[in-house]
């Protein structure tokens, strides 16, 4: 059952023979955290130490760990939700302020975040039409009917109907919800967009639909991915890259390609093999490390 | 409220009638007495029956219970001087003697005191009673008066009867039981003034008042202040058989619908100060009496003669006619009220002026009088507050009549926290509320000398100030009688103060409580009542 | 695509039930009332027509006569402008700038929140008595004094209430997403904050409301606010609670005018179209 | 996770010391706003200037009101909570019963209408929509509607004076026995819970709907759990913030603000003790009863918001 679900491997060499890749999103050095700031210039709680991260443009990142392990941090740090205290990030060459406050508009159009569940990242009281035409006025100042025909090329791009638009998103299902999300993103006409675990919340058919949108998306406006989520099938299937997260800090890099047999550090090995793929003998390799098991039992 | 119900009529009327039978009416004066005042023959003779019954009771001893006044506040004290409250006046009376006292019929009766004696109005010898002895065992001394005499001299204590006392120059202790006083000035009245509850004995040396040593029927138990207080029977009790209560609790509840409600669910036996609207509740109760009495407690609208508008000649005599004292009477205080004649001496006084009469309520003549004084049609403010009994009352049926003649009253309604240190005595035109004094000279002598303290209306005339020397120092009772009658007259037409009733005073009671009656001092048999009740049952 | 929709229908336009309406139309009755009284009411307010007193109600005086023998259907006629014109204008104050201030205090946070909720706090446990006699010495009284002192009396406890909605709807991504996007911090409370609390937000502005109603009456005996011989239906009721032990029209009458007022409007909000009170009703 | 939440009591106890002498300045200087002192109120009608005079060198009050009140100041930092105006009592003495006795009434009051607000609170939620609902919901607004002071006075006319059943006073002196103290304490305790548990009632309710409303708890219902267990286990531990919130300032009443109830019932509480105390310019015994309602107030909104903390995941990071 599960088998037939799983999404297909993607071709590592796809876009390959593009030319010299460009890195659109460039981390270095990166520490964060929350809570007041001490003598050293550090946070109180520091969640991410020392991250350095490329991304190519056209490409897809995964960021993998466990719950705790600093991706979703690295995620909104890098959207400047949060500041970073040390190090830098930088799109296309040029550095980015901390916060979004020090961005600029056109900075934080090229860049979008798209949360984990759709049931609190879509404003209740806000109808469709209003939830898609915000970025639009926001980003490129678009109104009157130039604005609705640009919400409604929207909706089709997500293949969603128009009609969807004067509805509230609790009328929405799960997936529904999750391509509006989707598309609120895409009306920024950005250029890189984090996705928080995405398709966690839903069901693994739905799940399967939106991995399927996302790739389709991706081919068409020449989208940048950074993918985080703790579900390797689903970075699997739509990374081409994957970075390892462990207790904020980046522990391994590698091609998607790569996971299954490549994964040199300890806790990539654990956490690569901890997915259940109808491998009975699953159980028995995690006993093997002692180190990392107690690890997994601490999550 | 019409008086043919003889329901509407009983409780007062028991009293009253109680009250002609000790004066030693006949049945038959007691039944003209009661038709005059619209009662039928059948019913009258029912009444009579029921209050020949209640006087004839002899007093029982034994029992408690618990009676409660309408205010108490963290300021309760047992210190006399200090006095201000009826509760404080009440445990004073419980507590402590006087020298003197004033009984149920206006009459000066000596207490402490077995004489007083003057021959020219300055020198007092005060000869104490024997083998009175304090609740601490102590015996009565000179000593004790003087002390207590001294203190409302003393700044500090604070004392609420300084201006009284001031003119008590010296005291001589002659020996235990004999001393002098010496007045500054002449003044029949000393063995009066002596009767005033401020002026109780206390315990030579007495400095703490957190608990009370006096020589009263009761001996002081638990004082709370705000709270509560409770005296049980000081059995070395000087009086024969008194008090007949075992104890007494003393409490406040200071909205009056939860007072009588305590009242009638038979946890209080008393409820002091029932307001006049709640009569109609309370005469259809079986169990419940009320004892009324008419004391000379008056609320006046006071215009100041020394700032706009009264300093305009015509405007104090206009306001004069403009008040509608038939409709204080009888919607504001349900007829618990006799129409009065601008001046403070009281009907029950001796010295009253019979001759004087009320103004009538007469508007048209009030608008010419405004007329006269220019102020017509000027928007005038009037201050009251509900710290003066019925002053909101009052001050609406004023602007009332105002409106009517299209002179526009502006009633502003004041805290009655800190009214008495704010705006009475102060705003143009404000409500003041007076208590009974026991005689014209302490009432002349505080509200209306030229260097009274409570001039109201700022009103000074050196006639007036001449006359009232003139009759304190005079033991001629005719001479005084002249002079206080043109005294009344001369405020009457020359003062700021309108007076427009003498407000009665009503407690209610319990049927089983007996033995209360009314008191020229106020409520509350003059707040006295602790030592002579008793229970029936 | 598949539907697998809730299966609650969307409202478009503003369908009030019929409750709601019944409600409407009571405060709507009220109001007018309120606006019309000088050229309604019978008698003057402060006119003694009857001897009589807790007088029962009859052709000539509809409500019965008060304590002192005045017309009620005139004093209710009349106390309807004070109770509805003071308590609508207060409780609009105070929620207004408890609202806006607890929004702006959960978006911004940091120092600003914590200054500006400590000093409400602090504000809010000094007991009401003392605020209103303070007011009266300081500044007199009048009924802007009065709607004024109301208004600060009640929102603090707007502010916190209102805090800690906000507090919750800031936690939501959805807000995460408008600051991601570089919204301002205007934008996101009216447009991400606000449209979110607004429910609850309504629900309590009628529960204060009624606070507000009852507490005119206990103010206007500190001297404050509405001057005799008007008085607000509270204090209608108090002056006259001595009738109640034989029911008198005087206490019942004002009873009834403030408890229809009340449920009205808390009927009216609790009925609100689905969208505004789809929140968290 | 405990030594966050320790963190966080100290800070708010840091700062919650800050806010009572931020009070304590703001209760003085109302008080010196107020016309008139304690020598003047205590004297009342007799206060001639000299009189007032005297008095006020007798009770040191000639010294600036400033200066007195920074040795009341010292004095709290020693326990000593200085003597009253008044009746140079001990302060500490005068609160101490009534205090007692506030805290009481306090608390037999919460723990009546706490639980019925829950209930029904949570009952109407459940069945949302429902006339049970409706009816809860009217019911809580009408019982608001009526004013306290005649609930209360309409309370002791049926149970006092008719029916004889319920003392019309309650004053606890010699109380025999817990069916005595509960006739004593019904009324009081049924006219405050009347006036504090309508806003419980309805925030409850909403706070249980608005967690009903989400996704896991439909997620609950989908695996097929009870709905008494969802709302119990799923909706009411989210809901608890909002809810112990309105708790908080329901409760915070119940000391400072029963004034009526202590008046009509001639309760013998903090609130009337205050009254008082403004009423006679009282400084050292105002100062000490605002500071009372001030902790009880603090402590109950910092009960509330640790609740509502721990009780919100989202909240504890920030």
């Amino acid at each position: 059952m599960i088998e037939a679900f799983h999404p297909k491997g993607r071709d590592p060499n796809a876009r390959a023979e593009n030319a010299e890749p460009q890195p659109i999103l460039k981390v270095s050095g990166l520490t964060a955290g929350y809570g007041a700031v001490g003598s050293d210039g550090l946070p109180k709680f520091v969640i991410l130490k020392d991250i350095d991260l490329e991304l190519e443009r056209g490409r897809s990142l995964g960021v993998i760990g466990e719950s705790g392990s600093g991706k979703s941090t690295l995620a909104r740090v890098i959207a400047g939700l949060l500041p970073a205290a040390k190090g830098s990030v930088a799109m296309d060459g040029i550095t980015l302020g901390h916060g979004t406050r020090d961005r600029s508009k056109q900075e934080l159009r090229k860049l979008q975040i798209v949360f984990q569940l759709a049931d609190t990242a879509l404003n209740p009281n806000k109808p469709v039409g209003a939830i898609l035409s915000r970025p639009l006025t926001f980003y490129h100042g678009m109104s009157g009917q130039a604005r609705e025909a640009e919400v409604d090329r929207l909706l089709d791009l997500v293949r969603l109907p128009k009609a969807l638009k004067h509805r509230l998103p609790g009328e929405l299902s799960g997936g529904q919800k999750q391509r509006i999300n989707f598309a609120r993103a895409l009306a920024a006409r950005p250029e890189l967009i984090l996705c928080d675990e995405i398709t966690s919340a839903l069901d693994t058919v739905v799940a399967a639909a939106i991995l399927d949108l996302l790739d389709e998306l991706q081919r068409e406006l020449g989208l940048t991915y950074m993918f985080i989520s703790h579900d390797l099938s689903t970075v699997e299937a739509v990374c081409d890259r994957v970075a390892v997260m462990y207790q904020g800090e980046k522990v391994e890099e590698m091609p998607t390609s790569r996971m299954q047999s490549g994964a040199e550090h300890p806790y990539s090995k654990l956490l690569i093999s901890s997915v259940p793929k109808l491998d009975t003998g699953w159980l028995d390799s995690l006993g093997q490390d002692r180190t990392f098991a107690d690890a997994a039992d601490r999550h | 409220m019409s008086h043919d119900k003889v329901t509407d009529w009983t409780g007062r009327d028991d009293q009253m009638v109680e009250n002609a039978i000790r004066r030693g009416a006949t049945r038959r004066e007691l039944l003209q007495l009661l038709m005059a005042s619209g009662i039928g023959l059948a019913a009258g003779g029912t009444i009579i029956g029921r209050a020949t019954k209640a006087f004839a009771d002899t007093p029982k001893s034994g029992g408690s219970i618990t009676a409660a006044g309408w205010s108490a506040s963290t300021a309760d004290t047992l210190d006399p001087a200090k006095a201000s409250l009826s509760t404080d006046y009440v445990r004073c009376c419980a507590f402590y003697n006087r020298l003197t006292f004033l009984d149920d019929g206006g009459e000066l009766k000596m207490e402490l005191a077995e004489s007083i004696e003057t021959t020219d109005a300055k020198t007092w010898k005060v000869t104490l009673r024997p083998d009175v002895i304090f609740h601490d065992g102590k015996t009565l001394t000179t000593d004790d008066v003087i002390y207590s005499m001294n203190r409302h001299k003393d700044e500090s204590v604070g004392s609420k009867a300084a201006a009284m006392a001031k003119q008590m120059e010296t005291f001589r202790k002659i020996d235990d039981r004999v001393m002098e006083i010496e007045l500054s000035a002449a003044n029949a009245d000393l063995p009066i003034i002596l009767s005033l509850h401020h002026f109780m004995i206390i315990a030579d040396g007495t400095t703490d008042f957190s608990t009370a040593n006096g020589t009263g029927a009761f001996k002081c138990e638990v004082f709370e202040p705000g709270v509560r207080s409770l005296g049980v029977k000081n059995e070395n009790y000087w009086k024969d058989q008194l008090p007949y209560l075992d104890s007494f609790e003393f409490i406040a509840i200071s909205d009056e619908p939860a007072r009588i409600n305590a009242l009638l669910s038979g946890d209080i036996a008393l409820a002091a100060a029932i307001n006049p609207r709640s009569m109609r509740r309370l005469e259809t109760v079986d169990g419940v009496e009320l004892s009324v009495s008419t004391s000379g407690n008056y609320t006046d609208l006071n215009v100041r003669l020394d700032m706009d508008p009264g300093d305009k000649a015509g405007f104090v005599e206009g306001m004069k006619y403009l008040m509608n004292r038939e409709v204080i009477k009888r919607s504001v205080l349900r007829d618990l009220a006799v129409i009065a004649n601008d001046q403070p001496v009281s009907p029950n006084d001796k010295y009253y002026n019979k001759d004087l009469v009320a103004r009538e309520y007469d508007p048209e003549r009030a608008k010419s009088l405004f007329e006269k004084a220019g102020v017509f049609g000027q928007s005038i403010p009037i201050v009251t507050s509900d710290a003066a009994n019925s002053a909101i009352d009052m001050a609406t049926v004023v602007q009332q009549a105002g409106q009517e003649i299209g002179m526009p009253f502006d009633v502003q309604r004041v805290p009655s926290d800190g009214y008495w240190s704010n705006y009475w005595l102060k705003a143009p035109i404000h409500f003041g509320n007076i208590n009974p004094r026991p005689t014209p000279d302490i009432l002349f002598s505080l509200l209306y000398t030229s260097d009274a303290p409570w001039n109201e209306s700022h009103y000074k005339s050196e006639k007036f100030d001449k006359l009232m020397v003139e009759a304190r120092g005079s033991l001629d009772e005719a001479k005084r009688k002249s002079i206080y009658d043109e005294m009344q007259v001369m405020i009457s037409n020359e003062a700021g103060t309108i007076i427009p009733v003498w407000m009665s005073n009503v407690d209610a009671l319990s049927s089983k409580l007996k033995g209360m009656k009314a008191n020229p001092l106020g409520g509350m048999m003059g707040y006295a009542f602790a030592e002579h009740v008793w229970l029936d049952d | 695509m598949t539907m697998t929709a809730p299966a609650r229908k969307g409202h478009f336009g503003f369908h009030v039930n019929a409750v709601g309406i019944i409600g409407a139309a009571i405060i709507l009755f009220w109001m007018v009332v309120a606006i019309a009284a000088p050229w309604i009411s019978p008698y003057p307010v402060g006119q003694i027509v009857d001897f009589d007193y807790y007088g029962p109600i009859s052709s000539q005086f509809w409500f019965g006569t008060d304590y002192l023998g005045r017309d009620m259907l005139s004093r209710v006629l009349m106390g309807a402008r004070y109770t509805v014109g003071i308590s609508l204008a207060s409780v609009t104050i105070a929620c207004f700038i408890g609202v806006t201030l607890g929004m702006i205090a959960a978006v911004i946070s940091g120092w600003f929140d914590a200054i500006l909720s400590r000093f409400l706090d602090a504000l809010n446990s000094i007991p009401s008595l003392m605020f209103g006699l303070v007011v009266v010495a300081a500044v007199g009284s009048s009924i802007s004094v009065l709607v004024l002192t109301i208004a600060v009396l009640y929102a603090p406890g707007s502010y916190r209430f209102a805090r800690a909605l906000a507090v919750n709807v800031n936690a939501m991504d959805f807000v995460t997403v408008a600051r991601a996007r570089g919204e301002g911090t205007l934008y996101t409370i009216r447009e991400e904050i606000f449209p979110n609390i607004i429910g609850p937000v309504l629900a309590d502005f009628g529960l204060r409301f009624v606070f507000i109603v009852l507490l005119l009456s206990g103010l206007s005996f500190l001297g404050l606010g509405v001057q005799p011989p008007n008085a607000d239906w509270g204090a209608l009721v108090r002056e006259n609670i001595g009738g109640l032990s034989f029911g008198a029209p005087a206490v019942i009458v004002p009873s009834i005018a403030i408890a229809s007022l009340t449920i009205s409007v808390n009927m009216l909000i609790d009925n609100l179209p689905q969208r505004i009170r789809d929140r968290s009703e | 996770m405990n030594a966050l939440v320790a963190r966080l009591v100290a800070k708010r106890l840091g700062i919650m010391l800050i806010s009572l002498l931020i009070i304590a300045f703001a209760v003085f200087f109302a008080t010196e706003l107020l016309p008139g002192d304690v020598a003047e109120i205590l004297l009342g009608q007799s206060a001639t200037p000299e009189a007032v005079a005297g008095l006020r060198k007798a009770m040191n009050l000639d010294q600036p009101a400033f200066l007195r009140f920074l040795s009341w100041l010292g004095g709290l930092l020693t326990g000593d909570l200085g003597r009253s105006y008044a009746n140079n009592r001990e302060v500490a003495d005068l609160i101490a019963g009534r205090l007692a006795n506030s805290l009481e009434l306090a608390f037999v009051t919460t723990l009546f209408s706490v639980p019925i607000a829950l209930t029904l609170g949570i009952t109407a939620a459940m069945f949302r929509g429902s006339t049970y609902d409706r009816f809860v919901s009217v019911f809580t607004v009408s019982v608001i509607s009526i004013p306290e002071f005649m609930v209360a006075t309409l309370a002791v006319l049926i149970f006092a004076v008719y029916l004889k059943w319920l003392p019309a006073l309650s004053v606890a002196n010699d109380v025999q026995g817990i069916g005595e103290l509960l006739r004593i304490y019904a009324m009081p305790v049924i006219t405050l819970s009347f006036v504090v548990s309508a806003q419980m009632i309805r925030m409850t309710r909403a706070a249980v709907i608005d967690t009903l409303d989400t996704a896991y708890v439909e997620m609950a219902l989908l695996k097929g759990a009870s709905r008494p267990r969802i709302v119990l286990r799923h909706a009411l531990p989210n809901a608890l913030g909002p809810i112990v919130n309105a708790m908080a300032l329901s409760l915070s009443y119940l000391l400072g603000g029963v004034i009526i109830v202590e008046t009509i019932f001639n309760y013998p509480g903090v609130a009337k003790l205050m009254v008082d105390a403004v009423s006679t310019r009282d400084l050292p015994l105002i100062q000490s009863c605002a500071m009372i309602f001030c902790v009880s107030y603090l402590l109950l909104i910092l009960i509330a918001d640790l609740v509502a903390i721990l009780a919100n995941p989202r909240l504890r990071n920030q």
